[in-house]
């Protein structure tokens, strides 16, 4: 069974999997509703913009890329989506009306979204047309986003986004978020571009071995760009669905979420170096997040000590994910043995 | 390190590891690009002192180095890593976590410490140990235990930032001895102006000069140094070479632990406090600064002088945009813009150094398949 | 002193080592006395990698002995394996390409002074003595990612012999290089064999192992089949050995060139300083081989063709329709294919399993709407490649990097033959491969060139051309110098030697692969 | 060619990014050219703590406050970070400014640049918050830690009047812990709270995130029997909860059965709002737009060389009035009366929640 440890490689290659189950154990433990269906239902709730982000984070990262402006974007389309759609309201202090253009819902997501890739574009093209270090376009971008955020809202928070609108975020189909379906299908659609289409062929390609995917007539430059893309609509749906469960926009929004992201992403097992990754590995490092952050909700633990609790668990997993490279080796150097003696 | 990310950036082909042989004008050419960021340093204080006349003064200036000083040693820190081909995202919370460790020594149980009330050598001994310390920690989780330097250290940084906030418990401690704020927040020396007034010398902006001068001493003239290099460069070779590649990224961790703390006291001194908060969300600037400088995310290139200019391009820009009164809510798109125009001349350096392939390096490296194949 | 001679500097004896589920070295025996040149030859697979894994420290053997220098290891690290005086001088080249040649030489011992400080001046100079001494014409103060591959070939084996080694494993250091840099490289190694370093020389260039190597030993499937004195047995006997059972030299039915209309035209083809009026046609079904020294502007004709490469003047035209690509993927739409010399870099992704690497380049044609794989389509498509060039892979789905070098260069031509090519260029396409793969691609060369395909090989290995093609077009600093129709009496592996040379001859150069033919 | 045009053109298109930056309408500040500080137009440099929610309306009231006297007043934002706003006070000093008004980061991290002003000669005043351990001029603020205790005593009061006696489990949406408004917001409800052992809290930290509101809402919520949901900011929380409230299901009116009771600090437009509608019950209103207007008059008469007293100070229609003026070791202390706002008085014009800017 083990003799070319393809059952070994199998268990590792999921063994954030079983981390993520350890974790699930120990809050159920410690915790009385963890396993509740409603708590269940929230951790997935938490893990939809989280998860709808990471999946443009590890594209980005799969070629190679970081993309640390989708907070920014987060920033941006929030507030302008919220001002355009929210009827003109004198501005009463810290708290702002639309600019009274009304735009239904229907109008404003298409622009979000449009935007949103529109961000990306430019990212793509800065960095791979004028060969700009994409951490720090992508950085610069991230800034320039955000303070235009502050600079439209004025700081200000814009309450009452309409319901239609809403549906996305805050909707329910029964007991299940429409936010949580909707994610999932976008990881299903995700997953299967991915390993099924010309792009996701060209992604893993570029970001393994650029100069044979060129080789191989291929266009790293176009593929990397189409991975900023799709970060910005990723961002944008994302906008999108936190927009529509907060009902209230503020420029503030989405800060700190870039490390949650590229972390989701290398915790499920996608490389910053790009061309290795899966997309639901990513998935698994999402849940893995927002297991752990539900989990600290539930728990009594002193406030102050919250975040120093988060890290460690993370810790904690990484530590355990991490010795799978070692047992790894060995299995890789057993099958590649296994090939010679097949050669032979 | 992917082929790939190498030919993404301009500014990895940055400032040579090795001294330059001004011989012919293409060398000379070359060393200004490669120095490309002084450049722009020169220029942004030439474009800020003609648009606030508060700008150019002698003491502003020197304040820039000042109000910069925690910064640089968080980016000495950051490009010793990353010339090893690894991150330390959580030297920001070991900036806070040490110089609220060193509070809490100093204070009496009244102001909240933990009333032992050391004396502030002691106390500076301490931080610089508790730094060393994680840093100890870091390397040995990312070299013994194969954990990814990123993710790890991203974690690290919840986890001291954490502890800062329950050591504290999130208040702030201030009002040190006199001796642990010298360093950051004493002067050095008053000179006079023919102007009038004085020149004031913060001791910190003289300890921000030293630091980055004995860093690149480091990085160039020890083999420690070179090293590191080789390590970022090609980590397998390296150790072909005899090089323990663990060693020397358990080291920089080492370093850049206890390039924070100093941070730390650098901060705690001049602020003459240490808040729960002290040192957050700076990680990412510290990046830039450093790729900016010519440091390469991936290992084995760039060097300190050229890092220590791209600290001195952040503070002119921060410095300069404050100054011109810009309003605070644009004040983050003009940081942004700039910092996009300057990565954008430094790609147009890159171009212009690939059409004239001054260097084979650019030559060979296969950028070329990528224009053609648009 | 007197046993000191006698007594070899490596004596590996009973060493065995067992993977899981496979047997990779039994009881294998190995001596090598100083100043000998030891040559270790075998198939892909046949142990001599795990062997030097153990010999480096890398692998722990299971059971065994080794004796090097009278110091006796059961098993040993890599530090001390280099203490001992053991190097390795890998087939693909290891350098810190982003550093100078200069701190590549010194890495890890660059001079310093008393306090402790490097000192530049001297390490450059330092570096560049040793260099000189080794007849190495290198620029210190370049970084190696300047380097040309034989530059950075030399650089790497002339590493090895600074860190004052005594016994040197090269593995392969001629796949790269051409013709004077392997004699001045063999010269060296001879020099140092006279001071009584020892080499274990293993390569796939049997000619090569005739000419410097003392005595060879041969392995087969991780045993040990015999060392043999090397004027004691010649290549037939040698290759009867490796492979177990007689196989003659490969010869394809030639066709006859004039038969066909031509496909590929080049006219007057200028790019300066790489290649001038070259003027060439292939054949329907002809394969035309292309020899000559590194840098004769034959590779950089290749890439050119292909996109890789500036084109610089002069009219192509492919079964009479103009060719104008400028990069792969206008080349692979207008017929025109090309295996890159190093798979490595530009031909595998290896990371992918081998059914992504044979469809990349015709994945537009498996395309449905949206760009949507059709899997099982696909799935066939490689299946028959698979079964065509019998590629030995577990299954599709195994990374290609997990292939051993034949099956992946078949992995590569599965790719571009998947593209119905009308042309294919061919750059050192049995390099690093062994005995049995070889014979595997000349047999997919000749069904590929059946099928209509007009094939253009650029090889260094002379025998391998008179194998294959029909006729040989020799370049000389960029001009096709010569031509030589296969079954012509002139047409002589001396002759081909020579012209590639530039025709005027010297000595050694000429001699000593003849030494090897003959064998 | 094409691609030299390209790079050309985004050159162009950047420029253009950097002069609508440089001169960026700034509202507040005088365009850069002439110098600040000029003898007969009076400068005052003011340093947000950040821009968001309360502190936005902070701002504008001192920018209100300067405009009516006619002053320059120069803005900064120190997005949370101490060290950034001691760097922007230093900014303050070399552009020479005539008074300093800060809102601290932190109140004793505020210090070291407190003694800078001092050297150099300039009036320092802070808003919101006093600083800790050093002196200044004044300090305009309402009591946070109040605020914090009125919100507290509303709970209780709700709580017995759903149960007869002061019992239930609320909880706490904290600010950032590491800041003393979050600490004092805190500080204020929970020693109130600490008297009433059957009234349990679950504290739950925000560090002012919406996102954060929102999630600990959701997992508690839907885990616990909650009573109450205590906010110390209604500007970041109300709609937030609100929604997550009504995502569970949970988001009932007052007086029917399963009410959360809701109540915060600051008094926020849509907190007052949510309170009209029934779905809030408190929320502990300070006078935000007022520090500012208010404070300019007290540095106006010490420009002119006048003493501020000691005693109360009243003002007609302006909810914080009366308010005291008292001499701490801090330097003077203007405390604006925080208004605990109800059902019953939030209509009242006064309100800044309900004032149009």
């Amino acid at each position: 069974m083990f003799r070319d440890g393809r059952l070994t490689q199998l268990v590792l290659d999921r063994l954030i999997w079983f981390v993520l189950l350890l974790v699930v154990i120990f809050f159920s433990l410690r915790t009385d509703n963890f396993l509740s269906g409603i708590n269940l239902i929230n951790i997935l709730l938490h893990a939809s913009v989280l998860g709808i982000l990471t999946i443009g984070q590890a594209i980005v990262l799969l070629s190679g890329n970081f993309d640390l402006s989708q907070e920014g974007t987060i920033s941006l389309l929030t507030v302008l989506a919220a001002w355009m759609m929210l009827p003109y309201r004198e501005m009463t202090l810290a708290q702002a009306g639309g600019v009274g253009w009304e735009l239904h819902p229907f109008i404003v997501i298409p622009i979000m979204l449009v935007l949103g890739a529109l961000i990306g574009l430019i990212n793509g093209l800065l960095i791979t047309r004028l060969q700009m270090n994409n951490f720090i376009v992508t950085l610069a971008m991230q800034l320039i986003l955000r303070g235009a955020a502050f600079v439209i809202s004025m700081g200000a928070i814009m309450p009452g986004t309409p319901a239609l609108f809403n549906w996305l975020g805050g909707g329910r189909i029964g007991p299940i978020p429409v936010s949580v379906i909707a994610t999932l299908i976008v990881f299903l659609v995700f997953a299967y571009i991915l390993s099924n289409t010309r792009f996701g062929r060209q992604l893993y390609a570029v970001g393994s071995n650029r100069q044979a995917a060129a080789a191989s007539g291929f266009n790293p430059a176009k593929t990397i760009t189409t991975a900023y893309v799709i970060g910005g609509l990723m961002a944008a749906l994302a906008s999108w669905m936190l927009l529509g469960r907060l009902e209230v926009s503020n420029p503030t929004l989405g800060v700190g979420m870039t490390l949650e992201t590229v972390a989701a992403s290398v915790i499920g097992g996608v490389a910053l170096t790009g061309g290795t990754g899966t997309i639901w590995g990513a998935f698994s490092g999402v849940l893995l997040l927002s297991v752990i952050n539900n989990g600290l909700n539930l728990m009594e633990v002193d406030p102050f000590w919250v975040n120093g609790v988060r890290g460690l668990i993370i810790l904690l997993a990484l530590l355990i994910e991490a010795q799978k490279v070692r047992i790894k080796v060995r299995t890789v150097q057993t099958t590649v043995a296994d090939k010679k003696a097949a050669a032979s | 390190m992917p082929p790939h990310s190498e030919t993404q950036s301009g500014i990895e082909i940055g400032p040579d590891e090795y001294p330059m042989r001004i011989s012919n004008k293409n060398d000379i050419l070359l060393f200004i690009i490669d120095n490309l960021i002084w450049v722009f340093v020169v220029i942004a204080l030439v474009i800020f002192s003609l648009l606030s006349d508060q700008f150019l003064t002698p003491n502003n200036l020197v304040n820039i180095l000042y109000r910069m000083a925690a910064l640089g040693l968080l980016v000495i820190g950051q490009s010793f890593t990353m010339i090893t081909a690894n991150f330390d995202l959580s030297a920001e919370s070991t900036m806070g976590v040490t110089a609220m460790i060193a509070a809490l020594l100093m204070a009496s149980a009244a102001d909240g410490g933990w009333g032992l009330e050391l004396s502030p050598v002691l106390a500076i001994l301490i931080m610089l140990a508790v730094g060393a310390l994680i840093g100890l920690f870091n390397g040995t989780l990312i070299t013994r235990m194969n954990m990814n330097n990123f993710i790890t250290t991203v974690a690290m940084m919840m986890v001291l930032r954490g502890a800062t906030y329950a050591l504290s418990p999130g208040r702030s401690i201030s009002f040190f001895p006199k001796e642990f704020n010298w360093l950051g927040g004493g002067t050095l020396a008053r000179i006079p102006l023919a102007s009038g007034g004085n020149l004031v010398i913060p001791t910190a902006a003289v300890f921000l000069i030293l630091a980055f001068l004995v860093a690149f001493v480091i990085t160039r003239y020890r083999r420690f140094g070179r090293n590191m290099y080789a390590v970022g460069a090609n980590r397998a070779a390296a150790e072909a070479a005899g090089i323990s590649s663990k060693k020397v990224i358990v080291a920089v961790y080492v370093i850049s632990g206890v390039c924070a703390a100093l941070a730390g006291l650098l901060d705690a001194g001049r602020m003459d406090s240490a808040t729960p908060r002290t040192g957050m969300n700076m990680i990412f600037i510290v990046q830039a600064a450093a790729v900016i400088g010519g440091v390469s995310l991936f290992g084995g290139r760039g060097n300190l002088i050229g890092a220590f200019g791209g600290v001195l391009l952040w503070g002119i820009l921060d410095t300069g945009l404050n100054m011109m009164m810009v309003s605070p809510f644009w004040i983050e798109v003009s940081r942004g813009a700039l910092l996009l125009f300057a990565m954008f001349v430094d790609a147009l350096k890159v171009s212009y150094l690939r059409r004239t392939s001054i260097r084979k390096a650019l030559a060979n490296n296969p950028i070329g398949l990528q224009d053609q194949a648009i | 002193m007197e046993e000191s001679e006698v007594r070899p500097l490596l004596e590996m004896r009973g060493i065995s080592k067992v993977f899981p589920g496979v047997q990779a070295l039994s009881d294998m025996t190995l001596s090598v006395m100083p100043g000998e040149i030891h040559g270790l030859v075998g198939k892909n697979g046949a142990g001599k990698s795990t062997l030097m894994a153990v010999l480096m420290g890398l692998i722990q053997p299971d059971s065994g002995t080794m004796v090097i220098d009278g110091r006796q290891f059961t098993a040993m690290t890599p530090a001390q394996a280099l203490e001992a005086g053991v190097a390795y001088v890998p087939q693909r080249i290891n350098l810190m390409t982003s550093l100078t040649v200069a701190e590549n030489i010194l890495a890890g011992q660059m001079p310093t002074d008393r306090f402790g400080f490097v000192r530049w001046d001297e390490a450059f100079k330092d570096a560049a003595e040793r260099l000189e001494k080794l007849g190495l014409k290198l620029d210190v103060y370049q970084r190696v990612e300047g380097l040309s591959v034989a530059e950075q070939t030399l650089l790497a084996i002339s590493k090895a012999l600074f860190s004052n080694a005594r016994l040197i494993i090269l593995d392969e250091p001629t796949a790269a290089l051409p013709r004077p840099d392997i004699n001045r490289l063999f010269g060296f190694v001879r020099s140092l064999k006279d001071r009584g370093v020892a080499f274990i020389y293993i390569s796939h260039h049997l000619e090569e192992v005739f000419e410097i190597c003392d005595n060879v030993t041969v392995l087969r499937n991780g045993r040990l089949v015999g060392t043999y004195p090397i004027n004691e047995i010649d290549t037939a006997g040698l290759i009867r050995a490796m492979v177990g059972e007689d196989v003659e030299e490969y010869q394809r039915k030639k066709t006859d060139g004039r038969v066909g209309e031509p496909v590929l035209e080049l006219k007057n083809m200028v790019r300066r300083g790489h290649y001038e009026d070259v003027n060439l046609t292939v054949r329907k079904g002809e394969v035309v081989g292309i020899a000559g020294l590194e840098g004769c502007g034959a590779s950089a004709l290749a890439k050119s063709l292909f996109g890789l490469d500036r084109r610089g003047l002069g009219e192509v035209t492919i079964k009479g329709k103009p060719y104008t690509a400028t990069n792969p993927s206008e080349a692979l739409a207008q017929g025109l294919a090309y295996l890159p010399q190093d798979r490595y870099l530009y031909g595998l992704v290896g990371g992918r399993p081998v059914r992504e690497n044979i469809t990349y380049t015709v994945l537009d044609r498996l395309c449905a709407l949206f760009g949507f794989v059709r899997l099982n389509k696909e799935r066939e498509i490689v299946a028959q490649y698979i079964e065509k060039l019998g590629i030995v892979t577990p299954s599709q789905e195994q990374a290609a990097a997990l292939l051993s070098g034949g099956n992946q260069q078949k992995v590569v031509f599965a790719k571009l033959a998947a593209t119905k090519p009308d042309v294919l260029v061919l750059h050192e396409p049995t390099q690093g491969i062994d005995v049995h793969a070889k014979t595997d691609i000349y047999q997919i060369v000749s069904e590929l060139s059946e099928d209509g395909i007009a094939i253009l090989i650029i090889s260094s290995e002379v025998r391998e051309l008179l194998g294959v093609c029909d006729r040989i077009l020799v370049m000389y600093q960029g001009k096709i110098h010569q031509e030589f129709r296969v079954g012509d009496p002139n047409t002589t592996p001396q002759n081909i030697l020579l012209a590639i040379e530039g025709a005027n001859t010297c000595s050694e150069t000429a001699v000593s692969p003849n030494l090897s033919l003959i064998g | 060619m094409k691609k030299l045009n390209m790079l050309l053109g985004i050159l162009m298109a950047l420029s253009l990014v950097l002069a609508a930056c440089a001169q960026a309408p700034t509202p507040t500040a005088e365009s850069p050219s002439e110098p600040a500080a000029s003898a007969d137009k009076v400068t005052v440099g003011y340093g947000a703590p950040e821009l968001s929610g309360g502190q936005g309306v902070i701002m504008n009231g001192m920018v209100t406050g300067g405009e009516q006297k006619g002053w320059a007043v120069v803005t900064t934002n120190a997005n949370f970070d101490a060290a950034q706003q001691a760097n922007q006070i230093d900014y303050f000093l070399s552009l020479g400014v005539d008074a300093i008004v800060v809102v601290p980061v932190d109140s004793q991290a505020i210090c070291s640049s407190v003694q800078k002003a001092k050297d150099a000669g300039v009036p320092f005043y802070t808003i919101d918050r006093a600083p800790i351990g050093c002196e200044i001029n004044m300090t305009v603020q309402s009591d946070n830690y109040l605020a914090g205790k009125q919100s507290a005593e509303a709970m209780v009061a709700l709580l017995t009047e759903k149960y007869g006696e002061p019992k239930g489990t609320v909880l706490e949406l904290q600010g950032d812990l590491g800041q003393n408004v979050a600490q004092l917001r805190g500080g204020g409800f929970n020693d109130v709270m600490k008297e009433y052992p059957n009234i349990k809290i679950i504290s739950k930290p925000t560090e002012w995130k919406a996102e954060k509101f929102a999630q600990a809402t959701q997992d508690v919520v839907s885990t616990e029997e909650i009573d109450g949901i205590y906010m110390h900011s209604d500007c970041v929380g109300t709609t937030v909860v609100l929604s997550a409230l009504e995502q569970l299901g949970k988001k009932v009116p007052r007086g029917e059965e399963g009410h959360i009771f809701l109540t915060g600090v600051d008094g926020c437009p849509d907190a007052l709002q949510a309170i009209r509608d029934g779905y809030s019950d408190q929320a502990s209103s300070q006078p935000m737009p007022d520090f500012g207007v208010v404070l300019s008059d007290y540095i106006l008469s010490e420009i002119n060389g006048e003493e501020i007293k000691e005693g109360t100070v009243t003002k007609e229609g302006a909810l914080w009035s009366p308010a005291t003026i008292e001499k701490a070791d801090t330097g003077f202390m203007l405390n604006l009366a925080t208004t605990s706002v109800t059902i019953d008085n939030v209509d009242e014009p006064a309100l800044w929640g309900n004032q149009a800017k």
